[in-house]
């Protein structure tokens, strides 16, 4: 526990509306932020306020109500330029989750594949190599797959521990002088792992390869800093951050934006028309066409300014602190195996677990009648439930509003699920 | 929540006591259903011979209701005309569309009319109907005679 | 006009709060709704109602908020299929707006033409043909335009008269028997034209083309009934149907989303994934990788309810209205050329024109300072302007919650314009 | 919104009467920009002889910010030492950053102080800035010696 958590949960509770409400006529228990995120009034007040007074379409007019939106969004960019300590605002493109941000990069190895005069970095062919892991949500993997498949390059992985750790013991055949990019998450959804970024990503750069990060379950819990991560790309999304949904983001190197073949077309990311032929805008606007997540903007950048109003070392220690109280408490239960690291060391309190012999779906049932909210299944991480020889698991995971109260009901409720399937 | 209504005492029995497990020989049609949200599965195999479903022989991976809807169907169906399976899949399906509201009839969805209750749940209609889709997919796939193992999700 | 006006639009318009802003010390008279519409409290409600309350992903878990939030987005699905008269829910595919939609569809026939096994319709080869308009918007026209770069297929398109129309003269030259897919608008958003869309659909299918709509402007405005229509498949958008931005969608023919590709990939897209290999899910949930825009999707099915309530035939009818009442204004000032049909059939009421002299950045200016919000530039239809020879043009246009009145300040405020810079 | 502020009578009589219009040869540098949210466009050219800027010319179409701050550049900048028109380009964009809230120095300046409050319309910052990323990109390109008809847009 590297800070002491100071955070004043039952305060941040009150932000929180939804978490007054009942299941039956049990109080909500919401143990499932790993999946998505509660929003604060503050989120909801401010996306509300720009609709009913601000509300236009950005960048494209001259009258008021325009000149206010197009402030609106691109302050919600600097918003989050300064979140992750991006050099500039023009680094960071608006998508509409974190999947889009990471399909963006897909696609532009894709397109830079078949198109003629792209960067080097940006094509692939048969002997090329793409790096992931094996702990990775199907977000941070399908895309690589499908783009290996249509570009003849080989997907390869690291492996996970029996512990949960990345095994970096093979980074260095695995991460070799044919690999052009590594992508590889920074927290697990699944095993809740904080990964060692700095090994990856030092090996990544000695054999000339792109590297970047699918950090949509890191943002909402630690400090991250793109500059100290030393990377090339990093995705994020708004809806696990306290923000709403219909808003992710891909931050990448200014230079490497403009190196990249634009993703979607359409309008907004032109520069000049005609029906022979289009040239593009730089970055960011290249990388963001048609309508922008305006309003979402305007709620995410509310969802940073309250995350650093708690301040993000604040909100990791508290975070750790839950991850150490759920695995003792979980850790106590007979018959329960944590899927993950056991320490709240280098992880998150996003904890993933079976029970007995009970199925999952079983598990989050009868938790769901005593009001707790988890998730149950493979979480987008099929692999990975491959790799420690199951098909699903039941995740609980907290927040910045989540108590060691809710957690003791998680707790306790488990004796109830073994009663109903002894 | 009332757990009651969606585990009741017939589906836990049929849960933990699964009857007419385990994949036979010889079967005409066999088909993989996945359930992609929460990666439960079923291998189900029919044994058609003169109209009779003369064995339904299955191996599956799930939650208490998946395990239990397939076990049912087994009674239900083994040793049954097709043509018969087939309005029981159907009375089934319904049931489980009917979001709390159908009105099983008793005599011929048997212990069946216990999963009434899940039918509300929106989450686990589909865990309920896994074995079905095989049943629905494996007799189509005998009728065309292709008995080669390749379901849905493959 | 087909339909009696009976929109009561005081009511209307006591539904939407900002309608009640004003600019400096002038109320605000918004006519720039071809670009956003805005969103009465119903909408606005019915996603704070959400975020407050059923607040949870989708599909993936089994707690009673997650089952709340995959019905409400569900039934969203269902509201925009019955809206466009679709067969099934299923074909209905929730993206971020219209753009990505028609991407969607481009990225399709650019994704099936490298890979193995592909629906021969969406293979694109050299001497292959894609056919759209000179009244595009670049939404509908720049995708078109890389899909063919990439795959060597040619971009063909179908003129514009001098009064605005789609000229149809050489339409079966165009389209033709090497012709593989027609996508075209449905209403122009610079003209205002809403097409003969059967001439067009009829002459694809006899050629054995795909054909498609952009009803981004269409689909606020008149009923839009995608079976009598005849078309594959039609894109439109959440935001310029007094729904929310971040949302948009793509309708298409349950066979054909069969038979295409997927786009983005990740997670809830997915059957089985293994490290080595993906399978997909079908139709829609094939199309929606990640986390979709959930309260969205509750704000469009508010949206629609809204327009439904109204009656979609009164809607147009209200519309109709407009577009001749400023048709008569805007005619009547001197120096002022509309750029489009200067007669309310078959129209909607957007209206472009030039006035004098004077560039639409410094009318748009002057009528600002008036409170008047249209909009100035090209409107992202930059070859429909060189169609017309100019860069640029001043943009009126009106929706459920437009006034005579409001016209009235439009074209008296030109009064003004013209003394600025006289 | 203060129409008059914006629309200064400096403004209006440099939109009605714009100084040094015209391309002219002979120019070491050319540059062609265009707004693409507008669709306004410039080219200017620069003949540089012994570090002076010993001619600017121009053509374009846009709004009368666009041509007024053209036409003031022009002004400010033709037959003027290349560092100095540098330090006027410096001055201007800095201005025109300032959301109203610039101090400008009239005599540098001269008639572009003008513009000062054109800097509190983020929408219209760029038509005046236009005009000056042209001479900024066909200085570069005198210096580099391109003098091929290339700008950002094509
Ligand atoms: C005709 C037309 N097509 C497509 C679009 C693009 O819509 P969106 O910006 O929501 O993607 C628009 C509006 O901007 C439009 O008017
Ligand atoms: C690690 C990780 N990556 C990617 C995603 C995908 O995020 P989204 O669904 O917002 O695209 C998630 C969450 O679902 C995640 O946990």
């Amino acid at each position: 526990m590297e800070a002491v958590n100071s955070l004043d949960v039952e305060a941040v509770r009150a932000d929180f509306p939804i978490l007054q409400r009942k299941i039956g006529d049990k109080p909500l228990a919401y143990l499932d932020s790993a999946a998505t995120s509660q929003k604060p009034a503050q989120v909801t007040d401010a996306m509300r306020r720009f609709s009913d007074y601000s509300n236009a379409n950005i960048s494209r007019s001259v009258h008021t109500m325009a000149a206010e939106a197009t402030d609106a969004y691109e302050g919600a960019r600097a918003k989050v330029a300064s979140f992750i300590g991006a050099p500039s605002p023009d680094e960071v493109i608006f998508t509409k989750n974190s999947t889009e941000a990471i399909n963006l990069m897909t696609y532009a190895f894709q397109n830079a594949s078949v198109e003629r005069g792209a960067d080097p970095r940006f094509t692939l062919r048969p002997g090329d190599e793409v790096v992931v892991t094996e702990m990775e949500h199907h977000a941070n993997l399908v895309p690589w797959q499908q783009l290996c498949l249509r570009t003849g390059a080989t997907l390869r992985w690291l492996g996970v521990t029996d512990s949960g750790r990345l095994d970096l013991d093979d980074l260095h055949e695995v991460v070799n002088e044919r690999t052009k990019v590594v992508s590889f998450t920074h927290v697990s959804n699944l095993l809740g792992t904080v990964n060692p970024t700095a090994a990856v990503v030092a090996r990544a750069k000695e054999v000339g390869a792109l590297v970047g990060l699918d950090s949509s379950q890191a943002a909402p819990h630690l400090p991250v800093d793109v500059a100290g991560l030393g990377v090339d790309f990093i995705a994020f999304t708004g809806h696990k951050m306290l923000g709403p949904t219909g808003i992710g983001m891909l931050w990448a190197r200014a230079e490497l934006l403009g190196a990249m073949p634009p993703f979607l077309s359409g309008g907004s990311m032109i520069e000049t028309v005609t029906m022979e032929r289009t040239t593009f805008a730089g970055p960011p606007a290249k990388f963001e066409a048609g309508t922008p997540p305006v309003a979402e903007a305007v709620g995410l950048a509310a969802a940073i300014e309250y995350l650093e109003a708690l301040g993000m070392d604040h909100v990791r220690a508290h975070e750790q602190d839950m991850a150490g109280y759920m695995l003792e408490g979980l850790g106590a239960v007979d018959g329960l195996t944590v899927i993950g690291p056991d320490v709240p060391t280098d992880r998150i309190a996003t904890v993933s677990f079976t029970f007995a012999d009970i199925h999952p779906h079983d598990v989050g049932q009868v938790l769901d009648s005593e009001g707790i909210a988890v998730r149950v299944g493979h979480h987008c991480a099929k692999p990975t439930c491959a790799r420690f020889g199951v098909t699903a698991t039941t995740r609980a995971s907290a927040h910045v509003y989540t108590t060691t109260d809710e957690i003791d009901r998680l707790v306790s409720a488990l004796e109830k699920v073994r009663k109903v399937f002894a | 929540m009332d757990l009651d209504e969606l585990y009741q005492e017939v589906i836990l029995d049929h849960y933990k006591h699964p009857r007419g497990t385990g994949l036979r020989e010889p079967y005409e049609g066999e088909s993989h259903q996945v359930n992609p949200t929460c990666g439960d599965e079923i291998t189900l195999r029919v044994h058609v011979e003169d109209g009779r479903l003369a064995d339904v022989s299955y191996q599956n991976v799930g939650c208490s209701i998946s395990k239990a809807s397939a076990s049912v169907l087994y009674e239900l169906v083994n040793d049954v005309p097709v043509d018969e399976a087939r309005t029981k899949m159907d009375e089934f399906t319904e049931l489980m569309n009917s979001k709390g509201l159908g009105e099983p009839d008793e005599d011929t969805l048997e212990d069946a009319v216990a999963f009434t209750g899940v039918s509300k749940y929106p989450m686990r209609v589909k865990c309920a109907l896994l074995g079905w889709m095989a049943l629905k997919d494996a007799l189509i796939r005998a009728e065309a005679s292709v008995p080669t193992p390749r379901g849905g999700a493959e």
